[in-house]
């Protein structure tokens, strides 16, 4: 449990370090870079909070594709950031203090981490979800049954979120653009 | 890259395991880790990971764009499929128990049948995603912009 | 006659708009059509005389706008008056019309007819509103299907007037009439006019019901009581038939109408005498009759000079209404119909003697009584019936109206009432004066005649209508029974 | 048969459009993919109407997807309330399809004309399925459908600023989702349920504790960026003035209201409203905020020369509108605000479909450039006019039945400063719409343009319709405002 706790504790002021980082640089290739790995160690926390099919995506959307698509945009794009007006950090700063205080004050009420008394662990879905699961869909791997069956329409939603993000990606980049118009002006 | 002998190999070593890989977290993710949605992701990064090294001409030559845009839909036509089936089986939308001649294996055949669909999905977006971000080159800015190529 | 008809009477002109716009090619028809319409609907109106002096309250409801609100129409003696009133002379003033934009050679004529029976149909539907909706429905009607009119030359001075028209008449209706609407809905859970007025049992404060009549009051911008009388004068950038009918027939004679429907059928006059809530208004009133004379005297431009006379003379009807008599009903009903007659004749008057001569100032008047002495005569007898001299029909409603302030102990209105008198004398004689005892200008040219047929003969018949209704105003006192002693 | 059929109705008002997106990518072609468009949001309407007779009869459905009863599955519920809004985003959805074929065909590269259709059936099966859900999470989903979608769509306006804008709009609609994620997670956490139903009955043995107030903040506030309320409406005038023509359309006339929907299923289903409103200030708040949204937002459209960003800053102001009525809490206020997001949506759709047939002819909607179009386009200037006077709220107009019902709500226990808000910010309309009024029939065709005719017919014939629409509300509201205060019964619990 303590070592546990330490690896927690290790990791969280890793992210946090990262994100400064991230934050404070203008060259972005480093930054592509940092991402991934802020992507990373996210992942090994899910790890340790079990959630290993959460982790396993992070890991390769995250450090994986994300990076590499980053990389391909900055072939598109310069990979310098552009300085940016005293007064939008600033607006940023505030927006960021309080949804952090907001945070802070929520959590003094939230129930005590991994404790059993929960609201999540008292209510009947987890005894439907980890007990009945075998006489309803019998598979091993709960997470597969609720996803994928109990809440199958969220994960649809999920699907087509993704291909909702496709097709935009497609939309707006995928056709490459013809450029008849100027020509046919000119010769107008 | 296609210089790099060193990493030819060992991307042409490294393939197989991956996808191998993404194929086992996409069929079998009833019992441990995983699911449509991680194998898709994994399976793209091998092609990916074939495009960065080999090129992106012949990565199009293996897969290509227009491939993917129909898997794309496929996927998402699976899933929302199985669930009309169940619909037109009498029960409700995604309701797996009408599947099959009993619920137990309703289910599981539901369950594979819509993780294929998030698969194929996911893999043909995130590869499609890649393929028009790597595959545009540097725009000059006196370019039109999109929707006014009329 | 069956309630139905009142359905149809007021659809009737809106869908004859849509006939004389597709006669758009043919002026002749087209304005063949728009006489025989008015002809019509005033005949149609004419029918519901005999029944309701009987008595009787046709109403209709043709469908519910909101849930237990529909769109009626109900037919009382003072909503038959004004519609006789309305359609009788937008009858004269469509033939005007006619003559006028010819005879001027006016643009988009067929736009202008049209609008024109859209205006009416809109006052109708005015005058036969069964509840505050309906009401309030068919008063923005009138003021959006009005407004083409007062822009019709679309230059730039017509467009500031046009903006300020229908500013200051949406302004003040969905700030004030909407709101008034609303509130009284609240507390008296109805809006369906009732001849016992809704605030009977209400419980209202005197100063709530103070301020809800002011709101009303000041919420009907057609009855352009001070200080929202600015659209008047700025209205005055319009073809000279359209003054007639916005200041003679429809608007404001809507806006007046309004104003005694709602101290009759909605506070009603009793409660008015009781609480005394319409004190304050009546003060207004009487501020915006002699201040509106005193400004009237001061404009050179004939139109303007009217213009103010028009919103000196309506805060008459308004005294009516507010002094919480029945007289004062009387008077300022018989007065809607009195000053109809008297200022359409002197618009009829100010377009003839524009199209003839195409001059626009008082000043410039002088001695032109010869070459037009029809115009002139006419001129001087609605001046005459206005202030309120006999043998002309402007003095019964005075008469009765110096009798409502008298009956309900305002001896100040009636100095007021004798001051404006004063006031008219100065103002509108000046014009017949200088046209017929002052030497002609200069530069007036020896030619000069009549405005064409179709101008004088309708401000002939107005003009003989009120001196008709000195010897004659048993039809007025007949609708207005209710009201009389 | 037919009874099944009537079961399966609620889903099938997303599976369509879900199955109909993926469709039109495969067939690959701008035509066909625009019947298909048609089609769906068509056959949707229809269903929509079904429901919405369903549920006025036999009371509110609940639709139990994968056969999964509530909490344990996802559950879709219809009642009073999101069946109006489901028959008013279907019936936009609808009427817009006939009036996207041209208007695509013009502002939209042919080759992209399919995923084109494919986002808006995305955006519209979001929007649907925003409605329709009983379930916190799976709304935030739909909301990412439909947020990501109208993110790709606004970008393919014509201007480059498009893409700047749909950017703008990313940036601060993903804020606007994280925080409502961020706050259906602490309402998870603290009674460990998803279902709305579910997590309202076990909210008030834990109603005393700051996570579930920061919940509700965080909920109030990303929901309140999704619809633009006064301080974080920033995104809006851009998004709108540079979206194409039929998205602007649609997306106004839907989007918007479907967040604002969601707010309110979350203030009054979720939480309650004694929770929400009698604990908490959130009624004052938000009763400010929608007047600083009135006021500001009719401000700033006077002083607009671009026609589609005056109309959005006008939304800006009509939102303000919406939220009042419901901040108020009371059962007038909420089918007052019912009211006014199906009359809005109906307004809106029309002035922007009006304006957008301008555009197609003139590729360009200044001010300048559409003087003295009034007498060269006369069917779409007539259609801005009535749609206009509708927004400023003259009498026979559904935006009158608004107002009407507005006041009533705000009078009633003595609200008078908000009734001068509401009516000030009627005449700011009045100023606006009068402006663009003036130039299209008072000034003249600026020198050397061409002439212009009528856009296509099926073009007017969509905007029409919804101008129509509009009078028919003015006309008889009467079924409207049934709905609405059946909706606001609905959500209220009872009659108070």
């Amino acid at each position: 449990m303590t070592t546990d706790i330490a690896l927690n504790i290790v990791l969280l002021s890793f992210m946090a370090i990262v994100g400064l980082a991230i934050a404070r640089l203008r060259n972005l290739f480093p930054v592509a870079m940092l991402t991934g790995l802020y992507s990373l160690l996210s992942a090994s926390l899910f790890t340790l909070l079990d959630a290993v099919d959460v982790a396993l995506t992070e890991a390769a959307v995250g450090a994986g594709v994300t990076t590499v698509l980053f990389l391909a945009t900055f072939g598109l794009t310069r990979a310098r950031e552009k300085p940016v007006p005293r007064s939008r950090t600033l607006i940023g700063l505030c927006v960021t203090v309080l949804t952090g205080a907001v945070l802070i004050y929520a959590s003094l009420d939230m129930p005590h981490f991994g404790a059993a008394d929960t609201p999540v662990q008292q209510h009947p879905l987890r005894d439907h979800y980890l007990k009945t699961v075998s006489d309803e869909i019998d598979v091993p791997n709960t997470v597969t049954a609720v996803l994928g069956s109990y809440r199958g329409y969220d994960t649809l939603g999920e699907v087509v979120v993704v291909f909702t993000a496709g097709i935009g990606v497609l939309m707006l980049l995928g056709v490459a653009w013809r450029r008849p118009n100027k020509s046919a002006e000119r010769n107008r | 890259m296609r210089e790099h002998t060193v990493l030819r190999v060992v991307t042409k070593l490294l393939i197989a395991p991956i996808i191998l890989f993404a194929l086992y977290v996409q069929f079998h993710g009833d019992y441990s880790p995983g699911g449509g949605f991680q194998a898709g992701v994994v399976f793209a990064a091998a092609i990916i990971l074939y495009a960065l090294i080999f090129g992106l001409a012949e990565a199009r030559r293996a897969v290509s764009p227009n491939l993917l845009r129909i898997t794309g839909a496929l996927g998402a036509l699976i899933f929302a499929g199985t669930g009309v089936y169940a619909m037109l089986r009498g029960g409700n939308f995604l309701d797996y128990d009408y599947l099959a001649h009993d619920a137990i294996h309703g289910q599981h055949y539901g369950l594979l049948l819509v993780e294929f669909g998030v698969g194929l999905t996911v893999v043909s977006v995130i590869t499609s995603i890649f393929y028009v971000f790597a595959g545009r080159g540097r725009r000059n800015d006196d370019e039109q912009p999109p929707g006014d190529a009329r | 006659m069956s309630a139905h008809w009142l359905g149809w009477l007021v659809a009737f002109p809106a869908l004859m708009s849509l006939l004389v716009a597709a006669c758009g090619r043919w002026p002749n028809l087209r304005e063949s059509i728009s006489v025989a319409t008015a002809v019509a609907l005033f005949a149609g109106i004419a029918l519901f005389v005999e029944p309701v002096t009987a008595g009787a309250r046709p109403s209709l409801t043709l469908f519910e706008v909101l849930p237990g609100v529909g769109l009626t129409f109900t037919l009382e003696p003072l909503g038959l008056l004004f519609a006789l009133v309305a359609s009788g002379l937008w009858s004269v003033t469509t033939i005007y019309a006619a003559g006028y934009m010819r005879g001027n050679e006016e643009h988009a004529q067929t736009r202008f007819f049209v609008c024109f029976a859209l205006a009416i149909s809109a006052a109708i539907g005015i005058a036969f509103s069964g509840n505050l909706l309906t009401l309030f429905i068919f008063y923005e009607m009138l003021t959006l299907s009005t407004y083409p009119l007062v822009t019709h030359h679309g230059d730039v001075e017509s467009r500031n007037g046009g903006r300020v028209y229908l500013g200051i008449l949406l302004t003040t209706s969905i700030g004030f009439f909407l709101p008034a609407i609303i509130i009284t809905y609240l507390i008296t859970g109805s809006i369906t006019f009732d001849e016992a007025g809704l605030f009977g049992e209400a419980g209202l404060s005197v100063l709530g019901a103070g301020a809800l009549y002011a709101l009303f009051l000041y919420g009907t911008g057609k009855a352009a009581l001070m200080p929202f009388h600015r659209w008047l004068p700025a209205a005055m950038v319009a073809p000279t038939p359209v003054s007639a009918l916005l200041h003679a027939v429809a608007v404001v004679k809507a806006g007046v109408f309004i104003v005694l429907k709602l101290s009759v059928y909605v506070f009603g006059v009793q409660f008015l005498a009781d609480t005394g809530a319409s004190e304050l208004m009546m003060w207004v009133a009487a501020f915006t009759v002699l201040g509106a004379s005193l400004i009237a005297m001061t404009r050179d431009n004939l139109k303007a000079r009217l213009a103010y006379s028009t919103v000196s003379q309506l805060s008459y009807i308004v005294l009516g209404a507010t002094m919480a008599s029945s007289f004062g009903i009387l008077g300022g009903g018989m007065h809607i119909a009195m000053h109809a007659f008297a200022k359409i004749t002197l618009f009829f008057c100010a377009g003839a003697i524009y199209t003839a001569t195409h001059r626009k100032y008082v000043s410039e008047l002088d001695g032109l009584g010869y070459a037009m002495p029809i115009t002139f005569t006419a001129f001087f007898i609605a001046s005459v019936s206005l202030i309120g001299i006999p043998p002309m029909g402007g003095i019964w409603s005075k008469w009765y109206l110096m009798e409502g302030a008298a009956d309900s102990g305002h001896t100040a209105i009636i100095m007021v009432l004798a001051l404006s008198s004063l006031l008219n004398i100065v103002y509108l004689l000046e014009i017949p004066t200088r046209a017929f005892f002052h030497n002609p200008r200069p530069d007036t040219p020896r030619n000069w005649h009549e405005a064409p047929w179709a101008c004088v003969i309708p401000l002939s018949i107005t003009a003989t209508g009120c001196i008709v209704w000195f010897f004659y105003p048993l039809p007025f006192l007949k609708l207005l029974a209710p009201w009389a002693p | 048969m037919i009874e099944a059929f009537f079961a399966q109705m609620p889903a099938l008002v997303i599976v369509l459009p879900l199955l109909a997106a993926p469709l039109c990518v495969l067939l690959h072609r701008g035509g066909p993919s625009w019947f298909v468009y048609l089609l769906t949001t068509w056959a949707c309407f229809g269903l929509a109407f079904l429901l919405f007779v369903q549920v006025k009869i036999g009371g509110p459905i609940s639709y139990a997807m994968g056969g999964w009863s509530p909490p344990f599955g996802i559950e879709l519920r219809l009642d009073a309330l999101n069946t109006v809004v489901l028959l008013l985003v279907t019936g936009i959805a609808a009427i817009s399809s006939v009036y996207a074929k041209a208007s695509v065909a013009a502002e939209i590269a042919s080759e992209r004309a399919y995923l084109f259709y494919a986002a808006l059936l995305l955006c519209f099966c979001g929007l649907a399925g925003i409605t329709v859900t009983g379930d916190a999470f799976n709304l935030f989903v739909f909301l990412e459908i439909s947020s990501l979608s109208s993110y790709a769509l606004i970008a393919m306006g014509s201007k480059r600023r498009a893409l700047l804008s749909a950017f703008q709009y990313l940036i601060m609609g993903t804020i606007g989702g994280t925080f409502l994620l961020i706050g259906i997670g602490f309402l998870y956490m603290m009674t460990g349920s998803l279902n709305m139903a579910d997590i309202a009955s076990r909210l008030p043995a834990v109603a005393d504790t700051r996570t579930v107030e920061a919940g509700l903040a965080f909920i109030v506030v990303g929901t309140s960026l999704k619809f633009a309320l006064f301080p974080v409406h920033v995104w809006l005038p851009n998004a709108y003035t540079y979206a194409p023509s039929s998205v602007s359309a649609f997306i106004a006339a839907t989007a918007t209201k479907v967040a604002v929907y969601a707010l309110m299923r979350f203030l009054f289903t979720v939480f309650g409203a004694a929770y929400a409103f009698d604990r908490l200030p959130l009624g004052e708040v938000l009763l400010v905020l929608s007047v600083a949204a009135m006021l500001s937002g009719s401000m700033a459209a006077i002083f607009q020369t671009d026609v589609k960003r005056l109309l959005a800053w006008s939304s800006i102001a009509q939102i303000g509108y919406i939220v009042m009525g419901f901040a108020l809490a009371s059962s007038a206020g909420v089918s007052a605000s019912v009211v006014h997001m199906v009359n809005h949506g109906l307004i809106k759709g029309a002035l922007f479909m009006a304006v957008g047939a301008m555009f197609w002819r003139l590729r360009t909607i200044s001010l300048n450039d559409i003087a003295g179009l009034g007498r060269q386009m006369p069917i779409t200037s007539a259609a801005f006019v009535v749609a206009g006077l509708s927004l400023i709220g003259v009498p026979a107009t559904g935006g009158f039945i608004s107002k009407w019902v507005l006041l009533e709500a705000v009078i009633a226990p003595g609200h008078y400063w908000l009734a001068a808000a509401i009516l000030v910010s009627s005449l700011m309309a009045l100023i606006y719409i009068g402006r663009v009024v003036e130039v299209l029939y008072f000034r003249e065709r600026p020198e050397g343009r061409p002439d212009v005719g009528e856009a296509p017919v099926l073009m007017l014939v969509a905007t029409w319709t919804l101008v129509l629409a509009n009078i028919a509300v003015g006309l008889y509201a009467t079924p409207l405002i049934a709905a609405a205060q059946r909706a606001a019964s609905a959500v209220l619990g009872d009659g108070s």
